[in-house]
């Protein structure tokens, strides 16, 4: 398994590295969907097998095929049309992004998590990540899900009328 | 033998690469995609922690984030779409009107 | 399972555990049938389709042209890899890989037939005849299914060519869209069944009888399948729906000859489009493979006497498939493709609030039911339409091929608050 | 009918609500102003019957006071303001001294309501003035029933402003407005010292209530025996006691035109007469001395201030009666004639007589009241002339007018037995007494005051009765006092139905006055001449005995004052009578001496000796006090608002402070704006870098404690 875990770790951190240093937004895409289908992996390895199922149809299935065609649509496929100007920001970038990673990382060392309270064995947290385990909790009345998720609802909801809004073709536009 | 620890570090590296990543890019449409690394990075923390202590909310939190990154994508796509249309181009360093 | 016939393997065989050979047993069945099928298909769809326009069909290679299929093979292998200018070759060529990977990932998780054992203390069980068993099966397809996209919208961009990127955006904008119709009319079955799991849901066909007190031989009839107890709406909306996702007549816009030539394979030649072919393919057989067990009742017989009971339950499942490879051809014989936004208005306009609307009726419908149930004087657990039967095989343990025993507590370990016993759900 | 008090108050509110509205009621302008002419004086009467029921209702009581609801249907103890310890109520304090002045106000002031319909019959805008009126009669009501100081302020503001109103009632004439405005003004100055000094009573006392059932009202705390007490319980320092009665005198200062504020009054008199009759002689300007008396126990415990109170009153009474001698308007005269009588009133405050200023604020009342409205029947006889050069010879022609004017000028003037006699008399008295010393020159100066009030009123008289006319009767141009022009005033008249002298008035001749506003000249001519034999003679006393349970008796001044009670009068009473009517005599006499030589011209000096004299100018120019005011206040203050407060203060330090807080900001955005980019990636990179900053803070506080407490790992609880 440990292996298992470091292939994809490294594929992961190696796809999400190349999304971010290509610079073609298709190819960016692809890398980006190759992490996801790796965090997939990982839910499944952290026994949320739904989330996993979710992770694919949400994010791979339908939220980097929306991406990709906005890119397509957009035409924005080619390499050099957003060429990076040399400025002092990327510089900058690395050296936060690396100070930040650090501190990151100092600070999971710093809390020692396994030490400070033992993890759950698998008996309990096996069955909370099927669909049942899931369901079950997000619609019990005596847990406090069941209004985030109507609100969700009503989130997806504005958002599908205000991507609607804002990706139409006013009409008034194009008349003279 | 993988302890949460493992997926926490691993996490934080994916975090911050999208981090990183929103801060370099010029295209939108990247720093999008940048941005839902950085979600994911969140995701997966929650979900380690999640089986760590054997309780579910972590799970529930990652339902709810999709549902917003969904939403936010929606929307932000859109506005991409609109910014193209006026501007022609979605360089965003050419879409700079909140300036002096 | 085999036939009707009450045989049940031992469990173990000397210091074999059975049901840990079963996934490949269902490999070499699937693919067998897979790789047989695919020329076949080919072969059996031209021929219908020129029996329905009234003319010959392939006769030149071999008798009534059977051969047609391996000589066109042999042609694709032999012809020449052309690769255009300009192209972005690395996803040029992944493209096609991506198509006929997901295919088959997505097809290995059917459910051809339930294998009946009995373990040493006499206790029968069944396993699944399927590749990988998983229990969230149906969102694992649907996942593949909307992976799928990938292969062709990559195709499409990658081959620097004006009409394969029309074809790939048409071919992602209409699987998106088609897909959440085929979720919601799956979602009826799953409502009904109470399970992901492709076994259950074909299990729960079983047991079922077709209306309240109906007599018990009709019970797993053909009537008593989802095809005819989630209301006839869904069944009708899949069906739909799944020639749309695999881009076929009169969907097949993303290919469309008349306007875009050959969409996003334009550009693809020699194995690559053969894969692209076997990809789509291997895709039809997958959704009329979930067809055939959601809502047809898998590998059931139409009823339970004897001519049906003797053919065995993989044989019955593959006849429902090609049935559903049948409908595909006649449609394609006999229907016009649709203009773009008529497919889009389709899709968003009326499949999709009415899969939406005759969602919520069925569960309104199988909530009163239950109520009703949960009122009787002795409510058994089977008494609720939606009450979950869970597999006793749960967690991940299955995927990674250990005995199911060691997950045996799995499912129905109550966890504080979380979960409650599902009897229990509608009482007062 | 005690508790039906409250009607008193009412009664005009509600005259003064439905005059407000009788425009919407009534579309017919004449017939408007015919009921509202029987409605404003019906009310005020009414509210007179029931002030004449509730008063021996409140004698009969043990403690001569009771203190009645406002509102009612609500107890005495209906809070109008409640903030905290702060309270307030809706009450009405009924005791002797609020009675006297509510029976004078509707008393008087329905004989003058009665007056005034017939006085202001042709003017359009009749329901108007009604409406003020009435308002003013509720606001002084309240000012003089009031339970509380803040009750007293909401009265003593409400008649400031009906004063205002009324004073630049036609207000079309500028003068009118800007009287109206000083008026107003100088009282704002008087206003803010009785606000200050309410403030002191409050953060003192601790309540603003005059007497309370408990014993803790502001007065009940000031006539504790042995001095007055704080709220606490302390004694009350003599130099805060001080402080507040000063405080208090500088608003009756204001109210009652005393020394320095007194320049409004004059100019007051460019109103309707029946304003100043009843506004600005008998009843508002008396509000001061009203004030003082109701505080008097107060006072009494404040010797400076008393001092002061008599000062000024002395000083203010001499300085009307020079300023008197020499006006030519009918009006003025009696103007300056009020001032020089409030100062009197004063006067007998500040020797600690209050039932003597008392006395004379009554009779005052009634003598200045008939005095003013008989004047008004001149004018209104001359057609609206006033200027006393362009009269005479009126005895023959208004004979019943004269013998109204003559009783007061008598009864002024102190002629013996009338009713001014009496109570200058006992002010004179009690100066010539004066417990802090000058007796004999307050004695003196009042005896003076008195001869020239005998003499300008004599002076008046002949003036515009006795010498030859100045005029051609027959011939006189009508001044009409409205807002609209003459021929307006016409037709309204001749729609009112007009009565016979309305043509009269057409043919310039001079008349007689309609009968309403000659029956309350009568009703107040007996008054004059009975009243004060009648309260300060033949019921012998009976007046300082009604007010005594409202006064602070003498003893307690005199005990204040460490001084013996009881020593013997200077003079025997006997011969301050003769003193009095001797020198009241004399002055009549002298002015009639004088005026018989110049029976032709009516005036002693010729125009140009009068323009020569500085004498003469400086009594005609008041002193010079508008002149000084004018230097002061106006120029200097108009530089100091203009040079300093403007052109300094406020657009150089006030401006130049935010314009330059202004520029500075939008300097430094000048050089901030660098900073925004306009580049979101920019703003993320700060916002990281925030992000590192807070981490590595929270890292370094953790590194000196855990946030959890660590706990040994249990064995085999890995995962898988």
């Amino acid at each position: 398994m440990l292996i298992l875990f470091w292939i994809l770790a490294l594929t992961c951190v190696g796809a999400s590295i190349a999304m971010v240093v290509t610079q073609n937004p298709v190819r960016s895409a692809l890398y980006l969907v190759i992490t996801f289908l790796c965090v997939a992996v990982f839910y499944v390895m952290l026994s949320a097998q739904f989330l996993a199922a979710v992770q694919i149809i949400v994010y791979a299935g339908a939220i980097m095929v929306l991406f990709l065609f906005v890119i397509m649509l957009l035409n924005l496929g080619a390499p050099q049309a957003l060429r990076e100007r040399g400025t002092l920001q990327p510089f900058f970038a690395a050296v936060l992004g690396t100070a930040f990673v650090v501190m990151l990382l100092l600070s999971n060392s710093l809390v020692a998590l396994s030490k400070v309270r033992p993890a759950a064995p698998p008996e309990v947290y096996v069955p909370l990540g099927t669909v049942e385990g899931i369901g079950k909790n997000l619609f019990d009345p005596k847990q406090p899900w069941i209004l985030p998720f109507e609100i969700t609802s009503i989130l997806l909801l504005v958002a599908i009328v205000g991507a609607v809004i804002m990706a139409k073709r006013r009409i008034q536009d194009h008349t003279p | 033998m993988i302890t949460t620890e493992h997926y926490l570090v691993l996490s934080a590296i994916l975090f911050t690469v999208g981090t990183i990543g929103v801060l370099v890019k010029r295209n939108p449409i990247v720093i999008f995609m940048c941005i839902e690394l950085m979600l994911n990075a969140a995701n997966l923390t929650l979900v380690a922690l999640g089986r760590h202590f054997g309780q579910v909310n972590g799970q529930m939190y990652v339902i709810f984030a999709l549902a917003v990154a969904a939403a936010e994508v929606s929307v932000g796509l859109g506005i991409i779409v609109a910014i193209f249309r006026t501007k022609e181009t979605i360089n965003i360093d050419e879409v700079n009107l909140m300036k002096f | 399972m085999i036939g009707q016939l009450a045989i049940a393997f031992p469990a173990n065989l000397g210091p074999i555990y059975l049901p840990a050979l079963v996934p490949y047993i269902a490999l070499v069945i699937w693919l067998g049938f897979v790789l047989t099928i695919l020329p076949g298909l080919i072969w059996i769809e031209r021929v219908v389709i020129a029996l329905m326009q009234d003319r010959s069909g392939p006769n030149r290679v071999g008798p009534r042209g059977l051969l047609q299929p391996t000589a066109d093979v042999i042609k694709l292998f032999f012809k020449e890899d052309v690769l255009p200018e300009n192209v972005d070759v690395r996803i040029y060529y992944i493209a096609p890989v991506i198509a006929v990977i997901l295919a088959f990932a997505a097809c290995g998780t059917l459910v051809l037939d339930a294998i009946p054992f009995v373990d040493a203390e006499g206790r029968q069980f069944t396993v699944p005849l399927t590749v990988g068993d998983v229990n969230i099966g149906l969102l694992y397809i649907l996942a593949m299914a909307s992976l799928q996209v990938y292969g062709i919208v990559l195709a499409g961009w990658a081959s620097n060519n004006k009409y394969s990127l029309l074809g790939g955006l048409r071919a992602s904008a209409q699987v998106i869209s088609y897909e959440l119709a085929m979720g919601l009319a799956l979602l009826c079955a799953i409502l009904m069944a109470g399970s992901l799991r492709l076994g259950d849901i074909v299990e729960a066909q079983a047991t079922r009888l077709p209306f309240p007190g109906a007599p018990e031989f009709l019970r797993g009839s053909i009537l008593a399948w989802f095809w005819l107890g989630t209301g006839l709406i869904p069944v009708v909306l899949y069906t739909i729906a799944m020639v749309a996702e695999t881009n076929r007549a009169p969907f097949d816009l993303p290919e469309a000859e008349s306007e875009l030539i050959a969409g996003f394979h334009t550009e693809y030649s020699s194995m690559k489009f053969a894969m692209f072919f076997t990809s789509e393919y291997v895709a039809m057989l997958t959704v009329s493979g979930l067809n055939a067990a959601v809502f047809w009742g898998g590998w059931l017989p139409p009823l339970n006497v004897a001519p049906f009971t003797l053919i065995p339950g993989v044989l019955w499942f593959i006849i429902k498939v090609m049935m559903g490879i049948f409908l595909y051809t006649w449609l394609r014989a006999t229907l016009p493709r649709l203009r773009y936004d008529a497919l889009m208005a389709l899709g968003w306009k009326r499949m999709l609030p009415l899969a939406l609307v005759w969602l919520f009726v069925l569960a309104g419908a199988n909530l009163a039911l239950e109520r009703r149930a949960s009122s009787a004087p002795l409510p058994t657990p089977e008494a609720g339409a939606i009450v979950p039967r869970m597999r006793s095989t749960g967690g991940p343990a299955s995927i990674t091929g250990q005995p199911p025993a060691s997950a045996e507590p799995g499912p129905q370990t109550p966890v504080p608050g979380s979960m409650e016993a599902p009897a229990s759900n509608g009482a007062p | 009918m005690l508790q039906n008090a409250w009607l008193i108050v009412w009664l005009p509110l509600l005259g003064f609500f439905f005059h407000a509205i009788s425009g919407l009621i009534f579309k017919d302008r004449a017939a408007q102003k015919r009921v509202v002419a029987y409605i404003a004086p019906g009310v005020v009467l009414a509210a007179f019957l029931v002030t004449c029921a509730v008063l021996p209702e409140v004698m009969a009581l043990p403690a001569h006071r009771a203190t009645v609801p406002l509102i009612p249907g609500l107890g005495t103890d209906a809070p109008w303001i409640k903030m905290g310890g702060f309270q307030v109520n809706f009450a009405l304090l009924l005791d002797p001294l609020s009675l006297l002045m509510a029976l004078i106000v509707t008393g008087v002031g329905g004989l003058i309501h009665v007056y005034a319909t017939g006085y202001m019959a042709e003017d359009p805008e009749q329901p108007r003035f009604f409406t003020y009126f009435n308002l003013f009669i509720f606001m002084m009501l309240l000012l003089v029933m009031a339970e509380n100081f803040l009750l007293m302020f909401v009265g003593w503001e409400g008649v400031g402003t009906c004063s205002y109103l009324l004073i630049s009632f036609w207000y079309t004439q500028v003068e009118n407005a800007k009287a109206g405005n000083k008026a107003f003004i100088v009282n704002r100055v008087g206003d803010l010292g009785f606000a200050l000094g309410m403030m002191a009573v409050w953060s003192v006392f601790g309540t603003l209530s005059f007497f309370t059932t408990d014993g803790r009202g502001v007065l009940d705390l000031a006539a504790v025996e042995g001095g007055a007490r704080d709220v606490l319980g302390n004694p009350v320092s003599a130099g805060t006691l001080t402080l507040i009665c000063m405080l208090l005198f500088v608003g009756a200062m204001g109210k009652s035109a005393q020394i320095p504020l007194w320049v409004w009054l004059p100019d007051a008199m460019a109103g309707p007469t029946p304003v100043s009759a009843l506004i600005h002689a008998a009843t508002m300007v008396t509000a001061g001395v009203v004030m003082v008396t109701r505080c008097s126990w107060l006072f009494v415990q404040a010797p400076d201030a008393m001092q002061l109170v008599g000062w000024i009153g002395i000083a203010t009474a001499f300085m009307g009666a020079t300023i008197g001698l020499v006006q030519n308007d009918i009006k003025r005269v009696l103007a300056f004639s009020t001032v020089s009588q409030l100062g009197y009133m004063f006067l007998a405050c500040g020797v600690g007589n209050f039932t003597a200023g008392m006395f004379h604020v009554t009779t005052h009342a009634f003598f200045k009241a008939l005095l003013f409205l008989g004047s008004g029947a001149v004018i209104h006889s001359m057609l609206g002339e006033q200027d006393m050069r362009r009269m005479g010879g009126l005895r023959k022609l208004i004979p019943r007018t004269w013998l109204m004017m003559f009783i007061g000028t008598y009864a002024i003037a102190g002629f013996p037995l009338l009713s001014g006699f009496w109570s200058k008399d006992e002010i004179l008295e009690a100066a010539l007494e004066s417990p802090w010393g000058s007796g004999p020159l307050l004695y003196g100066i009042g005896l003076l005051t008195a001869f020239m009030t005998a003499f300008y009123m004599n002076r008046l008289m002949w003036k515009t009765f006795y010498t030859e006319p100045r005029f051609v009767d027959g011939q006189l141009v009508p001044h009409h006092h409205s807002n609209f022009d003459a021929h307006d005033g016409h037709e309204e008249h001749a729609h009112a139905g007009g009565d016979e002298h309305g043509h009269a008035h057409g043919s310039g001749k001079v008349h007689e006055s309609p009968p309403s506003m000659m029956v309350p000249l009568y009703v107040l001519a007996v008054l004059s001449v009975g009243f004060g034999i009648v309260m300060a003679h033949f019921t012998g006393g009976r007046f300082e005995h009604f007010l005594e349970p409202s006064v602070a008796p003498k003893s307690l001044y005199v005990s204040a004052l460490r001084h013996e009670e009881g020593h013997a009068p200077l003079i025997p009473p006997v011969v301050g009578f003769v003193i009095s009517s001797v020198v009241g005599i004399a002055g009549l006499s002298l002015a009639a001496l004088l005026y018989r030589q110049k029976m032709q011209t009516g005036a002693l000096l010729p125009e140009a000796e009068k323009a020569r004299n500085p004498v003469y100018q400086f009594l005609y120019n008041k002193w010079w006090w508008d002149a000084l005011y004018e230097r002061i206040f106006l120029q200097t203050g108009g530089w100091l608002a203009d040079r300093v407060l403007w052109r300094l203060v406020d657009a150089g330090i006030v401006d130049g402070i935010v314009n330059g807080v202004a520029g500075a900001v939008g300097l430094m955005a000048r050089i901030f704006r660098r900073v925004q980019t306009g580049y979101v990636r920019n703003y993320a990179l700060v916002m990281l870098l925030g992000v590192v900053i807070l981490v590595g803070g929270l890292l370094y506080q953790w590194s000196k404690e855990p946030p959890l407490p660590v706990r040994e790992r249990p064995s085999a609880a890995g995962v898988q």
